[in-house]
């Protein structure tokens, strides 16, 4: 059963950019004949479908279907003008006073998990996600220039009751990971709830 | 009837969580159902364990004294068969081995989730690199709104995480159950002493188990006591360390 | 021809999140009845394929299938936490085999408290909360898309041994809460319990 298809689509939706048939090869340790076999197989499979294998030069990619083009634009547009939600407000306050902090950092501080909400910070330009220095596995999201000069400032620095206030986010955030480790490991030797 | 034997018990406490998780795994060890016959069975070790975490851990004490108290009425039942509970202890009762029966079912399937999590993953999409090149701010962004919002989240978080949930007036009047219920057996003990009049050698055994029995709701008694001091003294901390920072 | 499927396709893709089905059926203009045949249509259209339809309350999203896992884990860059310890084990499946508890419930189930580790796996974003339908004081945690993720499953339903236990689980849920509600009103007066 060859399910190569399959494989490649799944490559595909998850990197959600543009891959050459040559990393595909490589990714599925198999030949560049097979790549194709594997790609025409994808196409077929995907023929009056919402999502089309899209191809330049030798880059593959997966995306909507053309026939609802004005319809995906209509949703961005409106996505995008939307007000932000609480959820994205107080995230972005943290990004601010914490002048660029790992995803991490944000979760432990608000308590849930903040993926989606810096994602929708980052597409509206407001957060740029950079390659922890420290840590190169790692994001860290910082405030955009833009976001600055908008709130008319021109460093961070510049927020009411900065360092105060950068200075217990910081306090809170070592605190509160050092917990979690606690819960996460030393839990298992230790039944009993700790003190 | 062997199951009676004193023999100290050692307990891995990586094994359990909370009361019930102590409970089970008692029962567990000993390969038995749970029923009223089966936690009086495992009463002793329970309190032994009790105590034990009183001196160590007093502040996890109080969640496994409540469940204490029920096993101490299963046990006394056992023991003397012609002892009437009142509703609501049979009501305790039955609600302990429902609890424990449920906690029992969660726990299983706690070992269908350790099994299956993080061997088969969905992943969602990865996040993609921003192509849309926008600015879209949001009248909402300002400089005090940002203050504000941040300082509002700093307050939500919880103060210290591990302070025991457990208020020491809570603890005290626990203690002083384990003392009425003791009063109450030893009432029970000489009204119906004649009951266990059958057998010599039983008599004998029963008498033995008793007293013993009455010897560990008094270490127990004794654990809870020095739960109730360390945390009296806890709080004169936490207190003064209030004063000080102020 | 009936593409409603295909549209839910390209916005399911486009959008890269979970979305409710109320909100697809605004997106769409078309009722609640004819967005739940075409998620049927979708769910069909996607089997043996690459991705996946995972449903959770009222809400949808596309994931990489889960035969994939060991290839896409291999891509991906950061480290997954597989850990769970106990506490944690016995609060998910509560969460998940209830599908979605108030910390009251599962406090009283486990015998212990449990708001740390509610804490805990909401900052690894394993359980959300959402305020209770029925008591706007209250919370309820329940499983999140991650969490059905690292599980492999499409839906709680697919979880081992559901359709076995939920009966007996729902008829436990009843007397817990009949148990609950006394044991709030006997704490209401000193803390203590009766005697």
């Amino acid at each position: 059963m060859n399910n190569l298809e399959n494989k490649i689509e799944a490559i595909l939706f998850w990197r959600g950019e543009p891959i050459s048939r040559k990393r595909l090869a490589e990714i599925l340790k198999v030949g560049q004949t097979e790549i194709n076999e594997g790609l025409e197989n994808l196409k077929n499979n995907l023929q009056s479908r919402g999502i089309v294998l899209q191809e330049k030069d030798n880059d593959i990619t997966l995306g909507t279907s053309p026939e609802f083009s004005t319809m995906i634009e209509d949703l961005q547009k409106e996505e995008l003008n939307k007000n932000l939600t609480k959820s994205s407000l107080e995230t972005l306050s943290i990004v601010l006073y914490r002048n660029g902090a790992s995803r991490a950092e944000i979760d432990y501080i608000r308590g849930v998990n903040s993926s989606f909400t810096l994602r929708a910070l980052s597409v509206r330009g407001l957060v740029e996600r950079i390659a922890d220095p420290k840590d190169q596995r790692r994001f860290i999201y910082r405030p955009s220039f833009e976001l600055l000069s908008y709130m008319g400032i021109k460093s961070v620095e510049e927020l009411p009751e900065y360092s105060e206030v950068s200075n217990s986010i910081k306090l809170a955030a070592d605190n509160l990971a050092e917990d979690l480790k606690k819960e996460n490991t030393t839990n298992e030797n230790d039944g009993a709830r700790e003190n | 009837m062997e199951t009676e034997n004193t023999q100290s018990y050692t307990i891995k406490t990586s094994a359990f969580e909370g009361p019930f998780g102590l409970l089970l795994d008692l029962i567990e060890k000993k390969k038995l159902f749970i029923n009223d016959l089966t936690l009086a069975q495992v009463t002793e070790d329970y309190l032994k364990f009790v105590t034990e975490l009183g001196e160590s851990k007093p502040s996890d004490v109080s969640s496994f004294i409540v469940v204490a108290a029920t096993l101490i009425l299963i046990k006394s039942k056992s023991l003397l068969p012609d002892l009437s509970l009142t509703n609501e202890e049979e009501g305790d009762i039955k609600s302990l081995e429902e609890r424990l029966r449920l906690f029992e079912l969660f726990n299983r399937l706690g070992g269908n989730i350790k099994s299956a999590f993080g061997e088969r993953i969905i992943f969602a999409p990865e996040e993609r690199k921003n192509e849309v090149l926008v600015f879209l701010p949001d009248a909402q962004i300002t400089k005090e709104s940002m203050m504000t919002l941040v300082q509002d989240v700093l307050g939500r978080i919880p103060k210290k995480t591990f302070l025991p949930e457990v208020e020491v007036k809570k603890v005290i009047s626990i203690e002083e159950m384990i003392d009425k219920l003791t009063e109450r057996i030893q009432g029970a003990l000489r009204m119906n002493f004649r009951e266990f009049s059958g057998k010599v050698t039983t008599r004998e055994e029963k008498v033995t188990v008793i007293v013993s029995f009455l010897a560990m709701l008094e270490l127990v008694r004794q654990g809870i006591l020095n739960a109730v001091q360390e945390s009296h003294t806890d709080d004169i901390m936490i207190e003064k360390q209030a004063i000080q920072n102020e």
